[in-house]
């Protein structure tokens, strides 16, 4: 280590895993080491030493590299590039130690041994290679069988819960539509042409566990129409523990208060469900989702830039999802269409809806309006004339 | 006008209410205790003291000739002292300390044409704006819709038997002076035509910059005609909410397509759920005078519908988020069409944001 | 009457009170009958027959009446001028029979007999009068000891509902208060300095009566602080004639559920009763608002033009609103000073305080930022600097 | 770079998944049907065959060095056939089917550091971003807030006592990576200096039409500095968004004057109420590195309050949506101040548009 970090050092204390001891493990390369000096530079000064990137990347591709150049490049030259490689990850993030190990032996070849095991949006990211190295380190991932994933105003790799893989819940199979359209629209992830970045991300039901409702452009969510399973035996054994209180914490605590609870019977009016999943959650042994599952499909969720953060809006409110998927590709390519004619630079598609009126959107992309895509009709009484009007 | 000559005293503001209120109401200000309703109509106060108030309501079309307040005057002479009151929505309250006078006043009231009820959950006096009767703006006339539509409500004036008060509103314009928008129903009339512009006055009598100011939407821009100054409307952004007009004399909107629309389940009680707006329930429908029949049959199925579903002490409001918009669709056979869907300011807020769905049999791809 | 009128005519018949037989009533005057004849054209041709008014009033006032001329005065000239005069009333609507018939007949004297008791606002209106009639009808008017009311940009006729006079619930005496800011302010009313309109309505309880909240901009709504009175004796008598559903139709329906009924006993827990009013409707007879009575402060309160419909927003949260009322009076005159500076034309105050920010608001006039006057705090992060900032 | 002569094969996208799934989970499924929870960290799935998997979850700092990868796949060949996962919250699960391998690997993840748990009514790991590791953007650090942050909470992460799942987030700026924008307890990093221009590099580095435009309240304006196109701030206006810096290098804002706010009651999931974003509880608070105790402090107190008082199954908003925001702000001792008062472009939606209000101590004029 060529200089001393008092101050980061203070982390590498206490019970939750230190990102310090992190990169003191790989710190036998420069790179660590120098950043591990940055950053006690930073704990110093209580700034950051990062600059903005240039124009880094490999060869045929707009995406996948985020350039990084560091201020005190005089002081640590080996955390002077330390650019970023997103690399699309196998759907749900299952892996076997061999491809595990592949990586890290690629990485330890090309650059400084740190990784996010996953970042924000799901990549498997690289952290800290210099810019010669981009083109061996590629082609190396490409021989190991993985690609890049998408950055700038592209398609981001699409991210899922695991779904079918590990989860009773899952309502659709979130990891097979991930691949499926990870696969398909390579060229939207790799060469940007979009307004503005566009996330896809696939939770198995209305728990969302990965947020795709808060953070991604096309949030796709399980869900199901026919009525909640009742397991008997687990009701019954729930109701011999006493715990939960099926009461007050089930019955009472339903969104539409659509339960009765009586002498151990669990009667549930699924016509006014609102398929929250609470109770499902509640009394895992003894509910289940329906029989005839499907999902929800919802645009616009995002982050706050520019015109404050945005939930996604329902678009579609039941869809089978099945293999090959047509359905949701059209509607994706009717969307993509739309916008990259239309919006704005840096205007994400939460945002453009918001500024041509979810109508007119509706009308584009060829969907009828439903009241399901509404919280509330409007209230203000601002009605204009259109074409398809009397 | 010839100068005044006599200094007149002005700015003496309204009489004191304290002459005009009965003398039970004096003894027994702020210290009623309860009340009751032992008949569509009829409120009986009960003060501390014992001492009982009886009100008796009658509809009343607003409108008024001297004539029917002078039988007004005289029914208060001969049945509660010579006191009475106009409501909050314009009902004329008889207020009597003698139960016995109480039917026969009623029965006076009725045969006169003056019909008893609106308490209660019940329907009462719909709260409405001039029209065709007296403004400019209107794009309905208020009074003749009102009419219609009470002939047809008239059962629930009279009665009690709504799950709650039902209040319905009309307005002739955008500008709400009937503040419709927190009613149950709301009937709001809806001009159809953008602005017709007549340069050759606009200059004249409208100021520029405060018409451009006007519009909500940007639509109104300067333009020269003739060599002289006036205005033009970008149509397609213009959402006919006659505010230019409201400022600008020269840019009539008025016009036989004009019509009404339907808004439903807002409310302005704090009972249970807080103050909401009405929403759109029906964009349009014609003006049909004398008695407007699409409004008459949409209005009444929404009541019946109401009536049939809601529980009791559920307003309007309160009922449609229970069951969810898309039922209350589907149960009033509208069509959700794209006018439903919120476009201004804050439209966003309006959207859909959660997967919180009843299921429904319209579910699947563009469905 | 001058022409045949077939289709208002219709609406002479069926039950409710018909204001075509009260046009009639009156036209036996030129006035009535000519405006009946006006009416008629539009409901033949669906189109209005008014103008824009111009400028016509009483001398010395800039409000009070609203000019208007019809489009139709070569045909109708008795209906070509058709002023509204707006009467300010008694608090609360109370009137004698005497005083009723004062009015009928100055009215009678000087114009065309039609009147609406009252405008939407709240004024007594007389509906129909010439020009040259105006100064004669406002001394006789003066003469009888009523004034007139507001329009234009100016404070409008403030209203009430009935109050003490008559409803057990009032929390404040709401026709006191009206009466004295409507005396207080008569400046303010009849000589409009004001960037648009100012409406105040004052409702004893948060039943909100007058529908202050939704049309008014400062809106006044009765409250209290101490816990709601329960009379035994009119509880029972609800108990045993069971109805209402005290549990269903009360507890049930009670927006924060503090309540619980158990063996005909109610408890409330006071210090989570949102004061909605719910429980004491339902119960009349054996629920009542606390003792210790005060009202809310609102604000903004309007209808749609120009940037969508208000409801009013919290100011203050309680005020013991008792004569000689110089709290409220403090508070008004500083949101007139600061609104009537900084307003755009025909900018309400609710549109002014969305305009500039609610804590800039605050600020200039006078009151502490706190947690009651918002929903909740703010979601997106855009907190600009600002100077009492560290 | 030199020209690549082999023409290689791209847009391969990611290897399939089920190349890496463990043989229990291909042969299950989609086909499991429940699952327990029998202690903190160990997820039990039961599929319709009746087979079992085990997943073990332990806590990760997400930033891995490869050597730790490494031991992950070597403790993953020792106990779970070489199969393993991250989660969306970037821990690490080991899937077992072997139930007897549970506790050893236990033993040993805590050995290395590696502490089980995050499952359940817990507190898991921390979803975060760059900061001063790796971001030009980075108002705070990333990496050492959530270790010490973690550091205070960790008897939260290794038991499942709260009232429900309490989900924490950290952003080092406004663009939100971790998009803890629904989060029950959000720390989010702020710039409090606005954008330092450098006319010598603008006019080269930065395109002007897109800068003004990227400034969401219009605070960014073109001017002319010595002769060139450079931008000027209007400080009045600028919400310290850094958006300008985002896609205009010669506009930084880093200070060290920088700092985080705190915010809570943001939620992700449908399960109850639907999801909701975080509300502004604390507006500022310094970076203090290395440890951030005013931060962890105040972290923590959020959660003990929260944790006494919420009711079972209760997310942390809908605990104060329960009690109310005037409630929480007094529990918290945190003073309610201007900044916690909307002020953008929907703000007037946030206002309290209704009397339903707890009463409170603090009701009087101007109190
Ligand atoms: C690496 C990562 C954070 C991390 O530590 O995990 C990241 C890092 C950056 N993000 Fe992000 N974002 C990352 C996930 C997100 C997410 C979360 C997500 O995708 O689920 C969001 C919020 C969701 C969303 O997209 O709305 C997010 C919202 C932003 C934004 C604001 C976008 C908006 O519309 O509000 C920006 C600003 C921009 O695009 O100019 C941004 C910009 C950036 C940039 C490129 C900074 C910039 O302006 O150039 C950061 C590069 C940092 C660096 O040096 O490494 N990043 N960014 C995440 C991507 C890793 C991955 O590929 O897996
Ligand atoms: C006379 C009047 C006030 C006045 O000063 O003029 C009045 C008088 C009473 N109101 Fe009212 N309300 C009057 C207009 C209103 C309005 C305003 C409006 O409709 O424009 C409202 C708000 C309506 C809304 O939310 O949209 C109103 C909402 C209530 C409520 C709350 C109802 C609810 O469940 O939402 C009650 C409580 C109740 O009835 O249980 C109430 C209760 C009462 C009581 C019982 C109060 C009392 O103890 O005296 C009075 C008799 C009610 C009845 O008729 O059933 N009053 N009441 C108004 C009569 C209007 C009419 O002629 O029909
Ligand atoms: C007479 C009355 C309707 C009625 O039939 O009762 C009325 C009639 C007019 N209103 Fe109104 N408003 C009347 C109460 C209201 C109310 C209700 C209230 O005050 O509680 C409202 C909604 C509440 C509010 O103020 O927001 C109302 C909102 C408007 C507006 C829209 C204001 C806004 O900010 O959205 C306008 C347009 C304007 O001011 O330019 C308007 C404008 C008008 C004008 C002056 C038309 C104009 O643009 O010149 C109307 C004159 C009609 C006529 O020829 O007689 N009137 N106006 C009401 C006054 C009678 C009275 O003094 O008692
Ligand atoms: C492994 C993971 C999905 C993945 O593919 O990676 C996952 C797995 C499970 N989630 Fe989740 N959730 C995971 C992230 C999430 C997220 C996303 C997040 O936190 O960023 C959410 C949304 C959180 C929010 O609302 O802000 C989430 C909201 C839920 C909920 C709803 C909780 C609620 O009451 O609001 C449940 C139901 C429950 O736990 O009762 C749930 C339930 C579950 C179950 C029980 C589902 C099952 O039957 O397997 C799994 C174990 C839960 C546990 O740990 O207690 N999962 N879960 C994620 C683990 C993250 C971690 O490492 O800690
Ligand atoms: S989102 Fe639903 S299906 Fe997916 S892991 Fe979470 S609980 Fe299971
Ligand atoms: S899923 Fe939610 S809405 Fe449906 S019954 Fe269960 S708790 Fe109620
Ligand atoms: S609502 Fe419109 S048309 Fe009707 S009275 Fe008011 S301003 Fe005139
Ligand atoms: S009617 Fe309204 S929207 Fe249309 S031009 Fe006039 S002001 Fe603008
Ligand atoms: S607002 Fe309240 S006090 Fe006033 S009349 Fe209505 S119920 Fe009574
Ligand atoms: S006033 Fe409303 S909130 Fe209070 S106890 Fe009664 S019903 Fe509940
Ligand atoms: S939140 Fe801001 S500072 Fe942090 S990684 Fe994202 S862009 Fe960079
Ligand atoms: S920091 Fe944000 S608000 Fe300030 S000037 Fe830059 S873009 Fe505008």
């Amino acid at each position: 280590m060529k200089k001393p970090t008092p101050l980061v050092d203070e982390l590498e204390k206490g019970p939750w895993p230190s990102f310090v001891k992190e990169i003191k493990k790989s710190a036998d390369g420069p790179m660590a080491s120098d950043l591990l000096s940055v950053l006690e530079r930073s704990y110093d000064d209580k700034i950051g030493h990062w600059k903005h990137g240039g124009l880094v990347g490999v060869k045929g591709y707009g995406a996948g590299v985020i350039g990084r150049y560091n201020d005190l490049a005089g002081e640590f030259p080996d955390a002077a590039e330390f650019h970023t490689i997103r690399i699309n990850p196998p759907a749900g993030w299952f892996y076997t130690s061999d491809v595990l190990r592949q990586l890290c032996d690629i990485w330890e070849r090309h650059g400084s041994g740190l990784t996010n095991f996953h970042g924000a949006t799901g990549d498997a990211v690289f952290l800290g290679a210099k810019t010669v190295e981009l083109e061996p380190l590629f082609d190396e991932l490409l021989a190991a069988g993985f690609d890049l994933g998408g950055s700038g105003s592209a398609l981001r790799t699409p991210s899922c819960c695991c779904g079918k893989a590990r989860c009773e819940w899952a309502c659709f199979d979130t990891m097979a539509v991930t691949r499926e359209l990870t696969h398909v629209y390579q060229d939207e992830m790799h060469r940007p042409a979009f307004p503005y970045k566009f996330k896809i991300k696939a939770s198995g039901c209305p728990n969302d566990c990965v947020g795709a409702i808060a953070r991604s452009d096309l949030s796709i969510i399980g869900t199901w129409r026919d009525d909640i399973q009742i397991d008997k035996t687990g009701l019954a054994k729930y109701v011999a523990e006493g715990k939960p209180n099926i009461q007050r914490d089930v019955v009472e605590r339903c969104p539409t208060r659509c339960m009765r609870f009586a002498k151990g019977q669990l009667d549930i009016d699924n016509d006014e469900c609102v398929r929250c999943m609470h109770c499902i959650n509640a009394l895992p042994n003894a509910l289940a989702p329906g029989k005839d599952r499907g999902a929800m499909l919802l645009v616009g969720g995002k982050a706050p830039i520019l015109g404050g953060a945005l939930l996604s809006s329902l678009l579609v409110p039941f869809i089978k999802l099945e293999p090959p998927y047509e359905d949701i590709k059209e509607l994706l390519v009717a969307i993509w269409d739309l916008w990259s004619e239309h919006g704005k630079n840096r205007e994400r598609v939460g945002e453009f809806i918001q500024r041509i009126g979810l109508a007119n959107f509706l009308e584009q992309i060829g969907l009828d309006p439903q009241p399901e895509m509404v919280a509330h009709p409007r209230t203000n009484p601002y009605i204009a004339l259109h074409e398809d009007k009397p | 006008m010839p100068p005044a000559t006599i200094k007149r005293k002005t700015d003496i503001g309204p009489p004191d209410y304290q002459k005009f209120l009965p003398p039970i109401i004096q003894r027994n200000y702020g210290k009623w205790v309860r009340h009751e309703i032992p008949r569509p109509g009829v409120l009986v106060h009960t003060a501390e003291s014992g001492e009982k108030l009886y009100s008796v309501r009658a509809g009343s079309p607003r409108l008024l000739s001297i004539k029917t307040i002078r039988l007004f005057a005289a029914l208060a002479d001969e049945f509660s002292g010579g006191c009475l009151r106009f409501t909050s929505r314009n009902n004329v309250e008889f207020l009597l300390a003698d139960a016995g006078k109480v039917d026969p006043l009623i029965l006076r009231l009725e045969s006169e044409g003056y019909p008893v009820g609106g308490t209660g959950p019940s329907i009462t006096n719909i709260v409405h704006t001039q029209g065709w009767v007296h403004c400019h703006s209107a794009a309905s006339d208020a009074s003749g819709v009102v009419k219609s539509v009470m002939d047809e409500l008239f059962p629930y004036f009279g009665s009690m038997r709504l799950p709650a008060k039902l209040r319905i509103a009309f307005a002739c314009c955008l500008n709400m002076c009937g503040a419709v928008h927190c009613s149950d129903i709301a009937i709001l009339g809806l001009h159809r035509k953008p602005p017709k512009i007549n340069h050759g006055t606009l200059f004249k009598t409208c100021e520029i910059p405060t018409t451009v100011a006007s519009c909500p939407t940007g639509a109104v821009r300067p333009v020269t005609v003739d060599g002289k100054p006036s205005l033009e409307v970008i149509e397609g952004q213009c959402v006919l909410c006659g505010n230019c007009y409201t400022v600008c004399p020269s840019m009539p909107m008025n016009d036989p397509e004009d019509g009404v629309s339907i808004w439903v389940g807002g409310k302005v009680s704090n009972a249970r759920r807080e103050p909401m707006f009405s929403k759109l329930a029906i964009p349009f429908l014609p003006n049909t005078p004398p008695r407007w029949p699409e409004v008459t049959t949409a209005v009444k199925a929404l009541v019946e519908l109401y009536a049939a579903h809601a529980q009791p002490f559920e307003r309007m409001g309160e009922w449609i988020e229970r069951i969810g918009w898309p039922r209350f669709f589907r149960l009033a056979g509208i069509p959700f069409t794209r006018d439903h869907i919120d476009d201004f300011t804050h439209a966003g807020e309006t959207y859909k944001r959660s997967v919180h769905l009843r299921r429904s049999p319209a579910w699947n791809l563009g469905g």
